[in-house]
């Protein structure tokens, strides 16, 4: 196996050494949590910004026009000129609407996306959560999003609102199980559920080339259900803005709004680093079998920069179908789940138990 | 407090209809019209439509002004088919007076109605696109219709409102360039409307939502007088460029788009296949285009002798009628737009009941209601 | 790994949330107005109640849901040792699955599938 | 529904978004083709077609003197009231009075630019301008006197 | 079918009609008779007249008036049927809505308008302006003096 030129875990762990010896271990703790905190809370509001100037650029593209060009360079600040209109906006109460609930919502949707973007490995050691059962994790945390989806919907008591909320809540529930499915279906090619091993497997080959077919269609069927996990076009029955012209967050104006706004564009970034991260090696370049002197110049390229690259192909991939397609009703959007995708990704588990079996994998 | 919310969600609301306001201000409406919605779920019970929101009285408005200022206020009606409107009062007057126009007046007449058929229905495809969650075909069709209300501002100096016709004819001659940009814009609108079928009319997503929704039977769609296009995808052939020809209609060769299904798909392909119907029409008179005088001599103030006067003419919606009553005064006594688009309205809450709030939206997209029209 | 890291992460996100909703509180501009704290729809004041019964077709997809998902979890941990244990786990897996495509296949001919 | 109509439904369905994803890609990939006008920056360049209907003014030429006698007949056809023809009594130089203009006030917020005037001056004294810039803070700014400021009118004009 | 032969079989349906030939062939008769007339030219096998085009209120100061623009799908026929002398105090007539459905709205809108009471229509209210409007802006007599400036001209 080729070295790894860029590990970061013996960096992390010095810290971590130095921190210790000169304090108690329970500051020392409390600092590194600290640092960690502020650390993940920049990279997720840069993240956040830089993705909604990025969509919003791509979709300009798409639709034969510039897009924002007026703050900045480009119109590079142009998310930061509205992430302050937003904040200088009044928040409105509604009349009659839960008020406990209504402020709890954005709270539980920026946990649910914060947590899961803690365990995106970005390069090796540079991972904030790295449980066991990392997977299994995501999957588990990300589905409490909808809690905050439904929770906001429900106590604007508005008539859109409540709609969209119960739209969004049959319909994350029913793709939950197909991206489990077919997380299930890597898992079983990997034997782990924990990212960073997930990625170390792939050192030799990717996963989307050792898996080939299974891991193909597995793919095919987390984009779908992932994307509409993340109640994106066109799936974001949720919002619909032409029917409900915004769904579950009408009432919610000014920071609140954004708090909605910034996660759904931070749960596409975690879904696509998931993606990247066990069907594409995560942070690992890319290596073709016994070629040493391609695997070596790949090498040269950090970490970061595959990552960061593997995952933005993957989120164009997310905002062109936003582009491309008509939203779904209702029934069809179910009936994709539970007539197609399901019993789809019920087979491909078979599938690619049997070709494990039969050891027919890279 | 806990308890307050079981109270208000639960006691007494079974079975209760969950009553939604679409309009005025709604992103779907395209115009300022109100649909009371009953839903039972996400299904719709009963759509009651509240217009009048824009309501400008031009009926009324008419009744004080001379034959070529009424023309400026049709344009108003059904913005989007202008030029149509325009030529609807303007045949109206001249079949009162007994004028006989030129043939190249007709066929500029018919050369710009049918680019602005054109336009009207970029804008429509565009729009119930839009309606249906796929913005970017949206600019697409602005883009192409860009190059049409060039050619129109080229020629008329408007974009959306022309006023571009007079009584006995044309306000302007056509511009020396019009024949060129014409025949450009031609092969070039052919080459996107490839783009547009590969885009959306293939797309399955866009099938499975618009075939089998909304439908609408023949005899419904005579009964309700849904005309034009609407009418056409319910198998209605209610072409009055066919049934009852005016300006160079009759000298051109063109199909009546007819579709039996009924369904949102059915009126879709109707439009999309008229374009190139149009482009058609247009291939053919292009070039012929005879030479002569824009405008016939007509008198300073325009009276009307005594009568009533009909004028049907088919607008990118369907069939407007102009009903004018005069009593020989410069002014008519009484003017009636028949407008296609409220009866198209009418049918609204038939053919979406039962149907899913999604479905109300394309079927209104399919529908192509502009609201100035049924507000007159 | 243990799973204390989660604690900065929670409480960063919570700090989060919290520290943009003050700020925006301080800053952000405050009127009172009745018309403002109407809930949306249209510029058309509500008519009915908003939190009524609401249709069951949702709520049937929950159940499905519930029935599979628990199905879900007990694939993982087969999934994970899924190489080591061979053709019993796959035969295993197999009589697992057939059970739960029954179920699928119920669910289906009974149109429960189909939202009503 | 028979396994095999599932199928092709399913690769059909399948295709038809790919061939969807394949236009808007190549959208992306060729921003050659994007159509955006950066309006204000443009300006220099910008050139509106010469018939279009920007506002309605009174032709001058380079000696400050313009064709309108002050007839009314615009006046008389403008369907909205959005023209108004303050006229005045002149002596020419022929030594006989003769009506002229005072004031041709133009209520551009009126107008709806539907050529009546133009069409109908009997001594083509109005036209259109191309200047389509119009907003302004203050409505009374819409109220625009034609004639500029010591204008005549043209010799042979009647 | 011809104008001529139209007017024989209106002759025939045996309605005191007064039958003139404009643009189209105009049929005029007392407004109680209107809707008898209008069911047996839609359901007479040789007039068919299933598409009814446009209802016209009209306002003849003295009195009100209907006009009502009539087709056939098949035959392809036009034929316009009016009254006139409604009475002015308290306008009624027959709705077609029972024929036409189309004429529902129609009616709506000359009701809210012109202040046409049609009987038997299903939904008889205004169509365009609210409910607390008073007045029948279409009529020649309707005043108001905040939105209607008289022309000069």
């Amino acid at each position: 196996m080729q070295g790894v030129l860029y590990d970061f875990t013996g960096l992390i762990q010095s810290i971590d050494a130095v921190f210790r010896a000169s304090m108690s271990d329970l500051w020392a703790t409390v600092l590194e949590y600290a640092i960690i905190g502020i650390i993940y809370l920049v990279i997720y509001a840069l993240i956040g910004l830089f993705l909604v100037y990025a969509e919003r650029k791509v979709c300009a593209f798409i639709q034969v026009r510039l897009g924002p060009n007026r703050v900045g360079p480009k119109g590079f600040f142009q998310t930061i000129a509205d992430f302050i209109k937003l904040l200088l906006k009044e928040n409105i109460k509604i009349k009659n609407a839960d008020g406990v609930l209504f402020n709890l919502a954005p709270f539980i949707v920026i946990v649910a996306s914060f947590l899961t973007f803690g365990t995106v490995p970005f390069a090796k050691g540079l991972q904030g959560i790295d449980l066991n059962i990392g997977v299994f994790f995501i999957m588990a945390v990300s589905s409490m999003g909808v809690v905050g989806i439904l929770l906001g919907g429900w106590s604007s008591n508005s008539k859109y609102s409540l709609i969209g909320a119960m739209r969004s809540g049959a319909q994350i529930v029913s793709y939950e199980l197909s991206v489990g499915l077919s997380l299930v279906t890597m898992v079983i090619l990997t034997g782990t559920m924990q990212l960073s091993q997930i990625i170390e497997l792939q050192s030799d080959g990717w996963f989307i080339f050792k898996g080939h077919i299974p891991a193909l269609i597995s793919l095919i069927i987390m984009m779908i259900a992932s994307t509409a996990e993340i109640n994106r076009g066109p799936f974001d029955l949720a919002e619909a803005e032409s029917e409900l012209t915004a769904g579950y967050h009408t009432e919610y104006s000014g920071i609140k709004f954004a708090f909605f706004y910034l996660s759904e564009y931070m749960n596409m970034f975690v879904v696509s680093a998931l993606v990247a991260t066990v069907f594409f090696g995560g942070w690992m370049p890319l290596h073709i079998g016994s070629w040493q002197a391609f695997n070596h110049i790949m090498d040269f390229i950090p970490p970061i920069i595959w990552f960061i690259l593997k995952s933005f192909a993957l989120m164009y991939v997310i905002m062109l179908f936003k582009w491309t397609f008509p939203r779904l009703r209702i029934d069809q959007l179910l009936k994709l789940e539970w007539q197609y995708l399901l019993p789809i990704s019920l087979f491909n588990v078979l599938l690619m138990a049997f070709v494990v079996y039969m050891k027919w994998y890279f | 407090m806990a308890e307050e919310f079981v109270h208000l969600a639960v006691a007494g609301t079974e079975g209760q209809d969950l009553e939604i306001n679409m309009g005025p201000q709604h992103p779907s409406t395209h115009g300022v019209m109100r649909f009371v919605v009953k839903l039972k779920g996400e299904v719709v019970e009963s759509v009651q439509p509240h217009c009048g929101y824009i309501h400008r009285g031009i009926e009324k408005m008419c009744e004080s002004l001379s034959y070529p200022q009424i023309i400026h206020l049709t344009d108003r009606m059904d913005y989007l088919s202008a030029h149509i409107n325009n030529e609807a009062v303007c045949l109206a007057v001249e079949k009162a007076l007994n004028i006989e126009v030129s043939d190249r007046i007709k066929y500029i007449r018919t050369i710009i109605a049918e680019l602005n058929r054109i336009a009207s229905h970029l804008l429509w495809w565009s729009s119930m696109c839009m309606d249906m969650g796929a913005v970017t075909p949206y600019f697409y069709a602005f883009r192409d219709r860009e190059k049409i209300l060039d050619i129109f501002e080229e020629t008329t100096g408007g974009r959306l409102l022309y006023s571009y016709n007079c009584p006995g004819g044309l306000m302007n001659d056509i511009h020396p360039n019009f024949q060129k940009r014409v025949k450009e814009f031609i092969p070039y609108f052919r080459k996107s409307f490839k783009e547009y079928d590969e885009l959306v009319t293939g797309n399955v997503i866009f099938q499975n939502r618009t075939m089998g929704i909304g439908l609408l039977t023949r005899e419904q769609a005579i009964a309700y007088g849904v005309t034009g296009p609407a009418g056409r995808g319910s198998g209605f052939a209610c072409d009055v460029r066919k049934r009852a020809p005016y300006s160079a209609y009759d000298k051109v060769q063109f199909n009546e788009i007819l579709y039996n299904e009924g369904d949102s798909f059915a009126r879709y392909k109707v439009r999309m296949d008229e374009m190139l119907e149009s482009l058609k029409i247009i291939e053919q008179l292009i070039d012929n285009i005879p030479e002569g005088s824009y405008v016939e001599k007509m008198k300073a103030v325009i009276k009307l002798p005594e009568g009533e006067y009909f004028q049907q003419v088919e607008t990118a919606r369907g069939e407007l009628v102009v009903h004018i009553i005069s009593d020989g005064n410069k002014t008519p006594y009484r003017v009636k737009f028949r407008s296609p688009c409220l009866s198209t309205l009418s049918v609204m809450d038939l053919i979406s009941r039962n149907q899913k709030i999604a479905d109300l939206i394309a079927i209104g997209g399919s529908l192509d209601l502009v609201i100035p029209d049924i507000d007159r | 790994m243990s799973t204390q890291i989660l604690i900065p992460f929670f409480i960063t996100a919570v700090f989060l949330v919290a520290a943009g909703i003050t700020l925006a509180y301080m800053l952000s501009p405050k009127s009172f107005n009745l018309q403002k704290q109407e809930p949306y729809e249209c510029g058309i004041p509500t008519v009915g109640v908003t939190w009524l019964q609401f249709n069951v077709g949702y709520y049937t997809f929950a159940l499905l849901f519930l029935i599979f998902d628990v199905e879900t979890v007990f694939l993982f941990p087969w999934a994970v040792v899924m190489k080591q244990i061979g053709l019993v786990g796959l035969v295993e897996i197999l009589i697992f699955f057939f059970i739960l495509v029954l179920g699928l296949a119920y669910a289906w001919k009974k149109h429960a599938l189909v939202w009503q | 529904m028979g396994l095999k109509s599932y199928l092709s439904g399913l690769f059909k369905g399948f295709y038809s978004l790919l061939v969807g994803l394949r236009v808007t890609n190549s959208y992306f990939f060729h921003p050659s083709r994007i159509v955006t006008q950066q309006y204000p920056e443009n300006r220099k360049t910008l050139k509106m077609f010469e018939r279009f209907k920007g506002e309605v003014i009174l032709v001058h030429n380079e000696n400050n003197e313009h064709r309108c006698t002050g007839c009314g007949i615009c006046e008389m056809n403008c369907p909205n009231g959005s023209i108004e023809i303050i006229s005045k009594m002149e002596t020419g130089e022929d030594g006989k009075k003769r009506k002229a203009i005072d004031k041709h006030i133009y209520h551009l917020s009126m107008c709806t630019f539907c050529g009546l005037c133009v069409k109908s001056c009997p001594s083509k004294a109005l036209a259109f301008g191309n200047e389509f810039e119009h907003a302004v803070f203050d409505r009374a700014k819409l109220d625009k006197v034609l004639n500029k400021e010591g204008s005549v009118l043209m010799k042979g004009v009647e | 079918m011809t104008n001529q032969q139209l007017e024989e079989v209106v002759k025939r349906l045996g309605v005191e009609a007064v039958i003139s030939e404009a643009q189209f062939l105009t049929v005029e008769v007392p407004f109680d008779k209107l809707f008898d007339l209008a069911r047996n030219l839609k359901e007479n096998e040789q007039t068919q007249m299933d598409y009814l085009i446009l209802i016209t209120g009209v306002d003849y100061v003295s009195s009100f008036g209907c006009t009502y623009l009539l087709t056939s799908t098949t035959h392809n026929h036009y034929m316009v049927l009016k009254t006139r002398n409604i009475d002015k105090a308290n306008p009624r007539v027959d709705s077609v809505t029972s024929l036409w459905q189309t004429a529902e709205y129609h009616e709506r809108e000359i009701y809210d308008l012109m202040g046409i009471t049609f009987n038997n229509h299903p939904d008889m209210r205004r169509m365009f302006l609210d409910e607390s409007w008073v007045g029948h802006p279409l009529r020649k007599d309707y005043v108001d003096e905040s939105n209607i400036i008289e022309r000069k001209y």
